[in-house]
């Protein structure tokens, strides 16, 4: 058995590390609710869990969306990761084709070169040994990057990188230690006994004399030992228990387990997941144009895993969803800050009076429903009843004499309680109204409507239902020379994924110049009622910014299908803004 | 040229009045009765909504006469005749001034505050004018009650002498809305940790930049905003005010204590308008300030010719809107003077 | 000893006592929300009002009573908002009405406890 | 406060106030509520004074009540009142002394509406003639008894047996004084000092020794206010209106109240009573109530007359601390004895006044 002291340390920090990990996988598991374990079970327990690996592999070791967003970041991140990974793998296949054995102690790959100092004599040897030196290599260049990064983000498509704590600073110095002082140690080995490869070698090659290498070669190995330790040590308390967390996470989330309300194990895990890469920085509008930062994702996370939520971060937030489109990882931030508002709302069990008073018209197999926001935008429940008259649909108006709320809004500000009672009454109200299809103008009605009700009947946004009609020419529309350009509201686009129906509609009215951010990077109108408290001059600074950019294409009209957007764009008069049911009913011909 | 302007009043609209016009080349007197030009000016520190120094203007307003026109201080006109469009008018230093035409520039005077005897100015201790605030304010001195403590609590009434018919003033006197919120905001610039109120029956801030003045006084100073008029005031045991009000948009009466009650006064004809009235035998309207001979075409002319009226002798005004109406009468005379083809028109 | 019965009982004053009222509440709800001080009571958050369709939800006299202390009935009223909005939308000063009526709940919940 | 605002402001409002030859009429209520009140006002004026005081034994109410009611029409009340001015006339007297604020208030309303409507005047003779064929002068003066006693508050004064001070403490008393809503707010030149501050009860408490309170809700009603009291249903607001007076006036440690008006004494005194079996809470410095007197009564014990004559029993609120404040010798026996010394009974005590220590 291969043995020297400097083995302890690294022996240590490992077993401390795979303790603490277990323990929390256990308390994650422990914590989740029957229904969920049952879940978790049937998916570990079946092939689907293959495809849950072949994420693992990409997203946790190559990170393709990184490479998506930059190359040198998938680069960057994908040779530490990967290169770790080989080297471990590689590493372990090499001590034991050595020593012949299939058990050795879990320390001899990693202390390979020390305790193994013939050449590789078969040709497997000196395969794996070629090996192992390109993965360090490969490693190498990755910390080496790293470096760089920190002096040229922009080179790594980040304009701002995120600041660490001081846990994460020693965690990474340790990190980026690890692998130089591997290569010294090995190096001097290599050297003293003239068996390093291509790389570990060139020291050996390089001088003649060994004396110096005798005296560095001791202190490197219990260095390189040390590094270790202390980085395991300090992983489960800086952002490097990414690591091990996302592989929970991608399993968790394969499984179909995700949010409650309330902060749960998946919310935690999501959170432990958050490996701080600072990709959602530039995303955040609030960042950019209003310079409040205690928003940004990646802060906010960090906050909540150091159990010191930061209100500010939580309430402030115009839960527009693009952090959360960035993120490689994934993370669902909305759902983070509204489980968070619910924790800071004093009045869990508040609910809302009840609203006897409140009745929809029934009567037609189509149900328009305009929603609170759009009955003060009256110029789109008119445009819609004249489509509807059009296509000579059975329909009626629901809520004609006023809406009772979805119970979206009270969800967004964490008032859980409360949106799950109105929606119960509003529910009940839309199914009394015996309608076959359900159509809204309020991408925020939508939302909630697909999400949180069981209507059991289609529900479908306005735009989806024109394109419907247009593709079986119940309606034509008549071209004209207008240009638009087009607005995605976050609700219906990140978050319900339409962006195809409007703009299938315009490209039928019109010409459609498209801004430089659209789909799912298009940016929020800043009138969100996803923020609580964002004032009156921080909303206007987001709408100036976000209109610029529709100006910018000189097209006649910024076209929008959200109530509230258009609301918010009519503010700056900058340009003409209509709601795509607008257009379709000026040029909707029989 | 070489005619002969008599203005009466060396406030704001008699000294930008005599600017314009001897700048014109009239032969211009000026008469005062105090022993300084300046008027009201002299009395207001700061002004709405710059906040900037009523000094300012002032200094503005003698650059424009200092040296270029005769100015008889201490004097009043006692007698006035008139022959062959001339106007012969004795002063009481017994001087006789002949001119060709005469500008009635003797302003207004603030609403006698005692007269609203329901809110005790002049019987309670705490109960003070704007006029008199703004004077604690340009004294420089440390705010203090009666009772010698920072008040906690100060309350602005609006309205007062104004709008109100029991007083015979129906009119509104168009600067104590705006007046009373700057004075709030300077009071709570001297007393951050004062609350102030404002009580009023509708604030009318009409002027260019008072909204954004009213925005600032709730924003930034905190200054609360109350629709209701003070019905009656009284005073407690330690010489504070017992106020009430009904707070209109509640629909209930309120009441509260006030250790400073200020009293927002409105604008009466002064007592040199209403002599002069009588002196030249001008025609005065309803409200008691002298009648233009036209609401929207002849605002600086009188009912007697050759008497021009400007500033507040005619109406509430601003100092903006007095500074543009005394150039607006030196205007007016010097076409009535050089008897310019306009002058045919008929109103 | 049992009060007598006269055949009536005294009438409660209507009068708002601003000087015996809550006013704490007021600039404690405005710490956290300062945009409350902005109101000029226009009505037009209790015109457009979701809730106000429904129920005597009046936003604007909700501010006006949390202004003058008059905690008491503010309850029922809040409780009926939806925080959908809509008021937030039209308000001529840029009040953040949700966050008011957020934060009025919130205050209310802190005191009613003992 | 500063006096001489006030005293400023009395100036404007003084009014002329006959010196002799006085048509004096009654009040509907007072004999019932403050039996000697009315006689102590005639034997003050005719024998410490010396005038002419003729009371007409045909004179009827004013009508105040029911026109206040909303029972009569104006017209009714007009005739009435023509027809007091018609005895008076026929008397031969020009100067109107009523006893009550209300009918104060109906005469000088009435006066007012003939100033500015002749016609009025002229209808109202029509009818007074056809029913009863009887005309009228218009009163030359027309002054309430307070403002009388006001203007010979000076003579009471210099044959005063007793002041309005502590005699233990040699301090002034402190008064509050209650003016009836009628006297001077409609017609704030018609009271002597105005609406806002006037001076009738002043001139005569400071006159007498006493120191005028000046507390918040001075001006407020007593709560009488007809319609709220004769519904009992409505009692309770009438009651709050008192209540609301005595929570003000009670930092100031009041030693008694005076008024001079029927209804007011009579609510000032008996709601004390009401609260204190209500509420448990009574007013005063010694939990004993806040005495309450007329104009009269007070100038009556000032000028030392037997508190018992002068019906000083009959009050809800005992004025015995007050008589042994000013150091009037009084009679506990013969304080429920009527006339002839037959006993007239005697009221329930309240059970929450405090009368311990008290020498009744």
């Amino acid at each position: 058995m291969n043995f020297d002291p400097f083995i302890i340390p690294f022996s240590v920090g490992a077993t401390f590390l795979f303790v603490w990990l277990f323990g929390k996988l256990f308390g994650w598991i422990y914590t989740l609710p029957k229904r969920d374990q049952k879940k978790l079970q049937r998916h570990v327990f079946s092939f689907r869990i293959l495809r849950t690996f072949g994420e693992i592999v990409r997203e946790c070791l190559l990170h393709f969306r990184l490479f998506r967003i930059n190359a040198l970041l998938g680069y960057m991140h994908a040779s530490l990761a990967a290169g770790w990974f080989l080297l471990i793998i590689f590493g372990t296949v090499e001590s034991k084709v050595q020593s012949g054995k299939a058990f050795n102690m879990p320390y001899d790959p990693i202390f390979y070169r020390f305790f193994n100092h013939a050449p590789a004599h078969t040709i497997q040897l000196q395969t794996l040994s070629f090996l192992m030196d390109t993965f360090l290599l490969l490693v190498l260049s990755a910390v080496v990057f790293a470096w760089f990064k920190r002096l040229r983000s922009k080179w790594f498509g980040m304009r701002r990188t995120t600041r660490q704590s001081r846990v994460d600073r020693v965690a990474l110095t340790a990190l980026w230690l690890v692998f130089p002082l591997r290569f010294l140690a090995e190096s001097a080995t290599g050297a003293i006994y003239g068996n390093g490869d291509f790389f570990t070698g060139i020291l050996g090659r390089a001088s003649e004399s060994d004396a110096v290498f005798r005296m560095i070669e001791y202190p490197a190995w219990w260095a390189y030992s040390i590094s270790l330790c202390g980085f395991f040590v300090l992983l489960p308390f800086s952002r490097y228990m990414h690591i091990p967390a996302e592989i929970i996470l991608v399993t968790f989330r394969r499984a179909g387990i995700g949010h409650l309300r309330r902060f749960s194990a998946f919310a935690d895990i999501e959170v432990e997941s958050c490996s701080r890469c600072g990709v959602c920085i530039d995303t955040c509008q609030l960042q950019k144009d209003v310079d409040i930062r205690e928003v940004l994702p990646v802060y906010f996370l960090r906050s909540i895993r150091e159990r010191d939520t930061n209100e500010k971060g939580a309430s402030k937030c115009l839960v527009c969803g693009k952090c959360a489109q960035a993120c490689p990882v994934r993370i669902d931030v909305n759902n983070q800050r509204i489980v968070q508002r619910e924790e800071f709302n004093s009045n869990k069990n508040f609910q809302p009076l009840h609203f006897e008073k409140a009745q929809y018209s029934g009567g037609g197999k189509i149900g328009y429903y305009a929603g609170c926001m759009t009955h003060l935008t009256p110029s789109i429940k008119l445009a819609m009843v004249k489509i509807l008259l059009a296509a000579e649909a059975d329909f009626v108006f629901l809520d004609q004499e006023g809406s009772l709320c979805c119970g979206r809004p009270m969800l967004l500000a964490g008032e859980f309680n409360g949106a799950a009672a109105i929606a119960m009454r509003n529910e009940k109200l839309i199914k009394d109204c015996g309608i076959e299809t359900l159509i809204t103008s309020c991408p925020i009605c939508l939302k909630m409507f697909s999400e949180e009700y069981q209507l059991n009947i289609p529900v479908l946004h306005h735009s989806q239902y024109i394109e419907q009609i247009l593709e079986e020419n119940k309606i034509t529309l008549n071209l004209n020379r207008s240009s638009y350009t087009y607005h995605d509201p976050c609700e219906l686009g990140r978050g319900l994924g339409i962006y195809d129906a409007p703009r299938s509609i315009l490209t039928k009215a019109g010409k459609l110049i498209e801004p430089d951010l659209v789909r799912k990077h298009a940016p929020c109108c800043g009138g969100s009622i996803g923020s609580v408290n964002l004032t009156h001059a921080e909303k206007k600074a987001v709408t100036t910014i976000a209109i610029g950019k529709y100006v910018e294409t000189h097209a006649d009209i910024l076209v929008v299908s959200c109530p509230l957007c258009k609301k918010t764009f009519v503010g700056p008069n900058k340009i003409k803004v209509m709601d795509i049911a607008e257009i379709v009913a000026d040029r909707c011909e029989k | 040229m070489g005619k002969d302007v008599l203005i009466i009043g060396g406030g704001i609209a008699g000294m930008e009045a005599s600017a314009y016009l001897s700048a014109m080349g009239y032969q211009v007197t000026l008469v005062e009765k105090a022993n300084e030009l300046g008027g009201h000016l002299l009395r207001w520190e700061r002004l709405f909504p710059t906040q900037r120094h009523g000094k300012e203007v002032l200094s503005f307003l003698h650059c424009g006469i200092d040296g270029k026109i005769r100015v008889i201080k201490n004097a009043e006109p006692v007698a006035a005749v008139t022959r062959d469009d001339l106007h012969i008018v004795t002063l009481s230093t017994g001087e006789v001034i002949t001119a060709n035409a005469v500008l009635i520039t003797t302003g207004y005077k603030t609403f006698d505050a005692s007269r609203k005897e329901e809110y005790g100015y002049g019987i309670y201790n705490n109960v003070v004018t704007s006029a008199d605030l703004e004077e604690m304010f340009s004294s420089g001195k440390e705010m203090l009650t009666s009772s010698g403590i920072v008040p906690r609590r100060v309350g602005f009434i609006h309205c007062v002498g104004s709008r109100d018919e029991k007083v015979g003033n129906i009119y509104c006197s168009k600067v104590c809305c705006v007046t009373a919120v700057k004075q709030a905001i300077e009071l709570k610039e001297r007393l951050p940790y004062a609350e102030a109120f404002c009580f009023y029956m509708d604030l009318r801030m009409y002027g260019m930049h008072f909204e954004e003045l009213y925005k600032e006084a709730q924003e930034k100073h905190g200054v609360q905003f109350i629709r209701g008029r003070l019905s009656e005031a009284a005073e407690n045991q330690d010489h504070s005010l017992l106020i009430k009000v009904e707070d209109t948009l509640t629909g209930r009466p309120l009441k509260m204590k006030m250790d400073l009650l200020v009293l927002m006064v409105g604008f009466e004809p002064s007592d040199g308008t209403q002599k002069m009235a009588e002196l030249f035998h001008l025609e005065t309207g309803s409200t008691r300030f002298l009648k233009m001979a036209d609401e929207h075409t002849s605002t600086n002319v009188s009912s007697v010719q050759g008497v021009f009226l400007a500033g507040t002798c005619s109406a509430p005004r601003t100092i903006t809107s007095t500074i543009t109406d005394a150039r607006a009468a030196a205007a007016k005379i010097t076409s009535y003077l050089s008897q310019y083809s306009i002058e045919q028109r008929e109103n | 000893m049992s009060a007598k019965n006269f055949g009536f009982s005294i009438h409660k004053d209507r009068q708002i006592d601003y000087d015996k009222n809550y006013r704490e509440f007021y600039y404690r709800v405005k710490a956290v929300e300062p945009s409350i001080s902005l109101c000029i009571s226009c009505g037009n958050c209790t015109a457009t009002c979701s809730a106000g369709n429904f129920t005597s939800m009046n936003l604007r006299n909700v501010i006006l009573l949390a202004a003058r202390g008059e905690v008491n009935n503010l309850g029922d009223n809040v409780s009926a908002c939806l925080l959908c909005g809509k008021c937030q939308l039209g308000c001529p000063r840029g009040v953040n009405t949700r966050n008011v009526v957020i934060a009025i709940r919130k205050e209310l919940k802190i005191r009613r406890k003992p | 406060m500063k006096e001489e605002g006030k005293k400023k402001l009395w100036q404007e409002y003084q009014k002329e106030i006959a010196d002799d030859r006085y048509f004096y009429v009654r009040s509907c209520v007072r004999q019932s509520f403050f039996p000697g009140a009315e006689q102590a006002f005639l034997k003050i004026m005719r024998e410490e004074l010396g005038k002419d005081v003729f009371e007409h034994a045909c004179h009827t109410t004013c009508t105040g009540i029911a026109y206040h009611a909303d029972v009569v029409p104006f017209d009714t009340t007009m005739t009435v009142v023509a027809r007091q001015f018609s005895l008076m006339t026929e008397s031969g007297y020009q100067n109107l002394v009523p006893s009550c604020i209300t009918s104060f208030g109906v005469y000088t309303e009435i006066l007012e509406t003939w100033k500015h409507f002749p016609e009025v005047e002229a209808k109202v003779r029509e009818f007074l003639f056809k029913a009863t064929g009887r005309t009228f002068e218009i009163p030359k003066n027309l002054a309430h008894a307070s403002d009388v006693i006001y203007k010979f508050r000076d003579s009471i004064a210099s044959r005063a047996k007793y002041k309005l001070v502590n005699q233990q403490t040699g301090e002034p008393l402190r008064v509050v004084e209650h003016i009836g809503c009628h006297y001077a707010k409609m017609f704030p030149h018609k009271g002597i000092g105005g609406a806002e501050f006037p001076h009738v009860l002043i001139g005569m408490v400071e006159s007498w020794g006493g120191e005028v309170i000046d507390y918040p809700e001075r001006r407020h009603c007593c709560g009488f206010g007809f319609r709220q009291y004769l519904v009992q249903a409505n009692r309770g607001y009438s009651v709050a209106c008192s209540k609301k007076k005595f929570e003000s006036m009670e930092p100031y440690m009041p030693d008694l109240i005076v008024t001079n008006c029927p209804g007011c004494p009579m609510f000032l005194d008996r709601w004390q009573y009401v609260i204190a079996e209500m509420e448990n809470h009574t007013y005063g410095a010694d939990k004993q109530g806040i005495p309450v007197l007329t104009f009269e009564e007070m100038a009556a014990m000032v000028l030392g007359y037997d508190p018992w004559e002068i019906g000083l029993q009959v009050h809800q609120i005992p004025v015995e601390p007050l008589m042994i404040k000013m150091g009037i010798p009084f009679d506990p026996g013969k304080k429920y004895l009527g006339k002839n010394s037959k006993d007239m009974g005697r009221p329930e005590i309240p059970d929450y006044l405090n009368y311990s220590g008290m020498k009744i």
